[in-house]
């Protein structure tokens, strides 16, 4: 654990994949400027999982939708994979998973599982199957009913089904599983290890869950708010695999402590 | 302000948003519709008996009924020309409309140079440009179904690029994301968006191209219900002048009525959900 | 009777002087020049009759609205409309005539004359929806097949014939701005000339009118004779007249067209009959040509039906004056 | 499907669709329009010198101008009496067609016995219709305010009753969780959703009332822009008649300018976030 | 901790404010039928504080939204504080806060939180003071943001203070606090017990927490899904008020894990 403010990611396979420097966000408003993100400097390794913890209103979505092309930085650097985060996006290394669903109403939860594949240029190498994606997130026999006829957490399966679909080398969640009951949250958060695993995808994931971020990344990047800054880099020293029952270890009650304490803090 | 307030009635709530059934016109709901025109009529019928209102200012119901059935013929005969021509009209104006609303959402620029001179266009009184038409264009269908089209393609030019702009802000990050193209997000999300857009302004546009076939048959033509429409006013021929009208208003109506049906049966699925 | 009605208040309205108002079939123009004159030199106000003119337009021919009591007074542009509205029951009688010899002609260029009647065969007629009719009495007068004319409606400019898109354009001979294009180089026949006997600017009211204000009718018919026999004599300051009532007009333009149309109000008819006559037989041959040519829905008019020679029996010597 | 689709080139991605500035229109802004109008002016004249297109056809811009100079003080004197009946006219139409809509949409059974006849009204040629009018409201500028009020309503109509509609569910719930009266989910709700297709039909609503005075002046009138139509058309004069279309039109154009820039002010909030 | 398949809610005070007798609701779709809740018989008493807890889709929202008069059941009955649950939402007596924060796009934040006073004849004796509420959920100095200038977590707090500005006497809500940090979430807990004891609100509270369940509520009504039936009506017998530290209680612990049982085999 490293209390820095400029935090630098233990490499943990060569480079960082997504490099932000100096990073600020301010949006005008007719009330005036609101920064919500300021000097963010922050490298994510490649095939990383790091999570984004802090306080609601801190800048996580902000500090997603800059990597991913959607909102011009005021000021700072940011690459991914490398490139300009227009370049990576462009050429679909990325996959989001929005906040609320951002599901197309007037297509079936299987045709937006299949969205990414009608559109700018289908998949990159390999894909996965809709229908298998689906009945992993558990809606096997739902696949045609309309989002409007889905309830909240059905939708936002149907989105996260979405973002894995096309096997995205860099994967930013925002608050996936917000919406899931526990017992579905801890099953994809397994399977999303897995798949993390077997892919070697970069993730980027906010989350409200301190155990969650704990269980699943490796580092934790706590935010404090007003602005949001960096307010500590936690690393998670447990070894993969991880299995659920890591969480009844000490040395996980300890970091999800000392991330409360920060949180807290903040 | 909460207290002034609180004795204030309250009878009715705002309907109930769920559940809400789609119902295909049947010949019950089409009952009421049919019990108004005919109460009009009779009302009709009443004021022309009671306040004696002559023939040649407005006629009478009974007399305009006979005039229908006496030129039954002749006015479906004279109906076919001017279906073709506002069908054609409405089809090509719409196309040009949708295509010019395409262009101006994937090219800004494209709205702030055309838009103020399809506003102008559209402003020029067409009988007034009806006679270089049909000297650019002749005496046959041409010219009729372009001044059909001109009128009707303002509309859903206006129309369609609002709703081609309505689409949502998460829909166009999702598809940013996904680096699709602009032609992509026309097609996927822009299309679909502005379909209740489109489909409002092809309700406008099916009473203009009807209007626009009949105005436009006020010059260069021998046929068609706008000839009659001259015909029977110059020969103040007053009951077959309405009896005219009905034929075209009918005409009107029930185009409006088919994209009504076709809207409900294109729009199935429920836009405003929070997806 | 809403026209009585409005002729009592115009009654009690001025002192003395009536309110009368005229509606127009057309817009103003060298049709107003007697009126204008009138208006100008205090000729209705000298006759107790205080005129206001009601244009009409393209869209409106005004004869409902006469029939229906908003004026009392109506002029249309050609006679057959007011056989035609009488034999839909519309209660209206012509009084007077402003145009002795209606100045609708076929219009021709040079290189393909139209002289008389059969040089129309073969060759191609652009009219409006309305000339239809003038062309059929004039082909059965003739004895000429329609089917060796060819017949087009085209809308009320020139161009399609200096194009070439037709042989022949119909059109009032008066209307000299409209054929402007035309330089002067083109060929005419008149309606008339081909044995079609039409009236231009027939004056009208309706059926209680001339019974229960004749002498308003009378009056007015005095002061506008006068009005055009000065416009006959001084075109130009007529002219300015109606400029003056229709700002938007140009005198010479007027004065132009004016000097045609003049030169067909007045023939030998009104040499001997004054301003505004009507002939009996005239009336009666369009009344026959339009009943053989099935004009008429059911029975048609009679003649005492549609005209009255009350009037102008009544106001000769100031017509003539 | 995957596979054929993977080396398809993507030049460019949707526009980023945060961040989006509100342009007020300033000079730099009009350039473009005014530059197209301009280019599109000097082609006109090209192609009128290079075929040698008769004036009578159609005049060249050098000849509309003068007969716009010559003539500016009498075209001026006339656009009020147009502008005046046409403001009117979209005010009175608007207004019809917003409460009509509002009618509509509180009581569903309202729509579908109105509705069909609201189409039978629009559909009737307005010219064929206008003796009735005159007898009924005079020859001044009642008459002619109501045509061009009955050709604005239409397109408010459709587009209100579909804008009405168009409220999330999600709104409904909530105003109906607080026992909302019908008319405080109207002021509340509804009004703010129908904003977008309000403006729409406004916007086509504008060019109606211009072209529908205009029509109107076709009636009987000494006075108007439709009224100069006329008269320059039956004497051929040719640049008259165009200058005058074309004064016509900057007009509409100013009042659609005019609705767009309202509009730019009442919207102030982004209606397609998810709240 | 009974295990009944119709379940009766201990009366805490006074009859039942909120029953559900047989209560079936089924959707009709173009692919069929959805049973979403199936022959619910629950009550629910008087100022008294009750979870629904269960698996995503097991049709949480949904009885709320038949509880508010928002949809009509198939089968069954419903009453609220004795009434229909039309006449209850007809005189005022409920708040809900939606799953999505349904705020209305053209209002601030503080107008947001208005508009229960300004509709439907306004607030029903007491009302809170908007801007102390929005103080409350932390977004003081943000009162005149727009909902598309708010964080995500933001916009939910936004529609908490909207649904309490009334002091309703059933309030309904539907994982009001998902999109919170637990931080935040932890100090709303705190502060929804204090207004629910100072206040004697009747609360249907849907939630996907377990510790969040057993920390504010002596009920936790678990369903199951496909369709939506009771599965247990869980009784939390710790004392009121509760600080968070209970949360480390061994009887907090023990009905935790016996719900998480519960729900594993939902
Ligand atoms: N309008 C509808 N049409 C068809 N099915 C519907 C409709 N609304 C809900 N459903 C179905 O009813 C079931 C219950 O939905 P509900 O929204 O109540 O679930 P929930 O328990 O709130 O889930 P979550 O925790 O994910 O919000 C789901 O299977 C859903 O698909
Ligand atoms: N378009 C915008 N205009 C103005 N301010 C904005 C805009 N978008 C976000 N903000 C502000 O930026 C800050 C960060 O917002 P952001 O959505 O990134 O928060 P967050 O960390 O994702 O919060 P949450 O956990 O609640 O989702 C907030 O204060 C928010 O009000
Ligand atoms: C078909 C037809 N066209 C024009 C007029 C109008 N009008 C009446 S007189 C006149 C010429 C003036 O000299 C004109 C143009 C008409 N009545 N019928
Ligand atoms: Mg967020
Ligand atoms: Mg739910």
């Amino acid at each position: 654990m490293t209390d820095i403010s400029t935090a630098t990611l233990a490499s943990h396979q060569g480079t960082g994949a997504v490099t932000l420097e100096n990073v600020t966000v301010t949006f005008n408003t007719d009330r005036g400027r609101v920064t919500a993100l300021q000097d963010i400097t922050v490298s994510l390794p490649e095939h990383g999982f790091v999570s984004l913890l802090g306080p609601s209103g801190c800048g996580k979505s902000t500090l997603l939708r800059v990597v991913a092309d959607l909102l011009d930085p005021s000021a700072g650097d940011i690459t991914v994979l490398g490139r300009t985060p227009e370049e990576a996006r462009k050429s679909r290394e990325l996959g989001f998973v929005f906040q609320d669903a951002a599901l197309l109403p007037w297509r079936t939860a299987i045709e937006n599982v299949r969205l990414p594949f009608q559109v700018g240029g289908g998949a990159r190498g390999e894909a996965e199957s809709p229908e298998k994606l689906l009945e992993l997130v558990g809606l096997k026999g739902r696949e045609n009913a309309y989002p409007h006829e889905l309830s909240g957490g059905m939708r936002q399966r149907v989105s996260i089904a979405r973002a894995l679909v096309c096997r995205p080398r860099v994967l930013l969640m925002d608050e996936p599983f917000g919406a899931l009951d526990e017992i579905t949250r801890d099953r994809l958060n397994e399977e999303l290890l897995r798949i993390w695993e077997a892919t070697g995808t970069t993730i980027l994931f906010v989350t409200h869950s301190i155990p969650e971020s704990v269980f699943l990344s490796q580092q934790v990047l706590v935010l404090s708010s007003h602005p949001g800054r960096v307010r500590e880099l936690v690393d998670i020293n447990l070894p993969y695999p991880r299995k659920l029952e890591v969480r009844d270890t000490p040395e996980f009650t300890a970091i999800a402590a000392h991330l409360r304490r920060l949180l807290e803090t903040c | 302000m909460s207290t002034t307030l609180t004795d204030r009635r309250i009878t009715e709530g705002p309907e109930l948003p769920v559940q809400k059934r789609r119902r295909r016109p049947t010949l019950g709901r089409m009952l009421l519709p049919i019990g108004v025109v005919v109460g009009l009529i009779l009302v009709w019928q009443l004021a022309c008996s009671v306040f004696n209102i002559p023939t040649y200012i407005i006629p009478s119901p009974v007399e305009v009924w006979q005039s229908l059935s006496e030129n039954w013929a002749m006015l479906m005969q004279n109906t076919w020309p001017t279906l073709i021509e506002s069908v054609l009209g409405f089809a090509l104006g719409n196309l040009v409309a949708i295509l010019l609303a395409v262009l101006f959402v994937h090219w800004k620029l494209a709205e702030r140079a055309l838009m103020p001179v399809a506003v102008f266009i559209r402003t020029i009184p067409i009988v007034a440009v009806a006679p270089v038409l049909v000297i650019m264009f002749g005496q046959g269908y041409t010219p009729k179904i372009l001044i059909a089209a001109l009128i009707s393609f303002f509309p859903t030019l206006v129309n369609m690029v609002k709703g081609l702009e309505s689409v949502d802000k998460q829909s166009l990050e999702l598809l940013r994301v996904l680096s699709a193209s602009r032609n992509e997000v026309l097609w996927k999300v822009r299309m679909f968006a502005s379909l209740p857009y489109l489909f409002a302004s092809l309700k406008i546009a099916a009473g203009n191209s009807v209007i626009g076939a009949i105005v436009a048959e006020w010059i260069g033509s021998q046929e068609g219900l706008g000839y009659l429409i001259i015909q029977a006013t110059y020969n103040f021929n007053t009951p077959l002048l309405y009896a005219t009208m009905t034929v075209a208003s009918i005409m009107a109506v029930l185009f409006f009525g088919l994209i009504g049906l076709i809207e409900r049966l294109v729009v199935t699925w429920e836009a405003d959900v929070k997806a | 009777n809403a026209a009585a009605k409005q002729a009592n208040e115009g009654k009690s309205a001025g002192s003395g002087s009536r309110n009368v108002s005229l509606q127009l079939g057309w817009l103003i123009s060298e049709g107003q020049l007697g009126e204008a004159v009138a208006l100008a030199k205090g000729y209705y106000a000298d006759n107790g009759i205080k005129l206001s003119i009601q244009p009409g337009g393209p869209s409106i021919d005004g004869v409902s609205l006469v029939a229906g009591g908003r004026s009392q007074l109506g002029e249309v542009s050609s006679s057959p409309s007011l056989m035609l509205a009488r034999s839909q029951g519309v209660p209206v009688k012509t009084f007077a005539v402003g145009v002795q010899e209606h100045p609708y002609a076929y219009v021709s260029l040079p290189n393909k004359p139209v002289h008389e009647p059969k040089d129309l065969i073969g060759k191609k007629v652009g009219t409006q929806a309305t000339g239809q009719i003038l062309l059929s009495a004039l082909l059965a007068k003739n004895n000429i097949d329609p089917g060796d004319v060819e017949v087009v409606v085209i809308g009320a400019d020139v161009t399609p014939l200096t194009t070439g898109q037709v042989d022949v354009w119909t059109g009032w001979l008066s209307n000299v701005t409209a054929m402007r294009p035309l330089k002067d180089k083109y060929v005419s026949m008149r309606l008339w000339d081909a044995g079609i006997h039409l009236y231009g600017y027939p004056y009208y009211t309706t059926d209680s009118v001339m019974s229960e204000q004749r002498d308003l009718v009378e009056k007015w018919v005095s002061a506008t004779a006068k009005g055009w026999s000065f416009a006959r004599e001084n075109l130009q300051e007529a002219a300015e007249m109606v400029v003056k009532l229709q700002p938007t007009l140009k005198a010479e333009d007027i004065a132009a067209q004016g000097e045609v149309l003049l030169k067909y109000a007045y023939n030998d008819a009104t040499k001997t009959d004054g301003w505004g006559t009507m002939n009996r037989d005239v009336w009666q041959s369009q009344l026959d040509t339009w009943t053989e040519l099935k004009q008429f829905k059911g029975t048609p008019p009679k003649l005492e039906d549609f005209v009255t020679f009350d009037v102008l029996d009544a106001t000769k010597e100031a017509r003539k004056a």
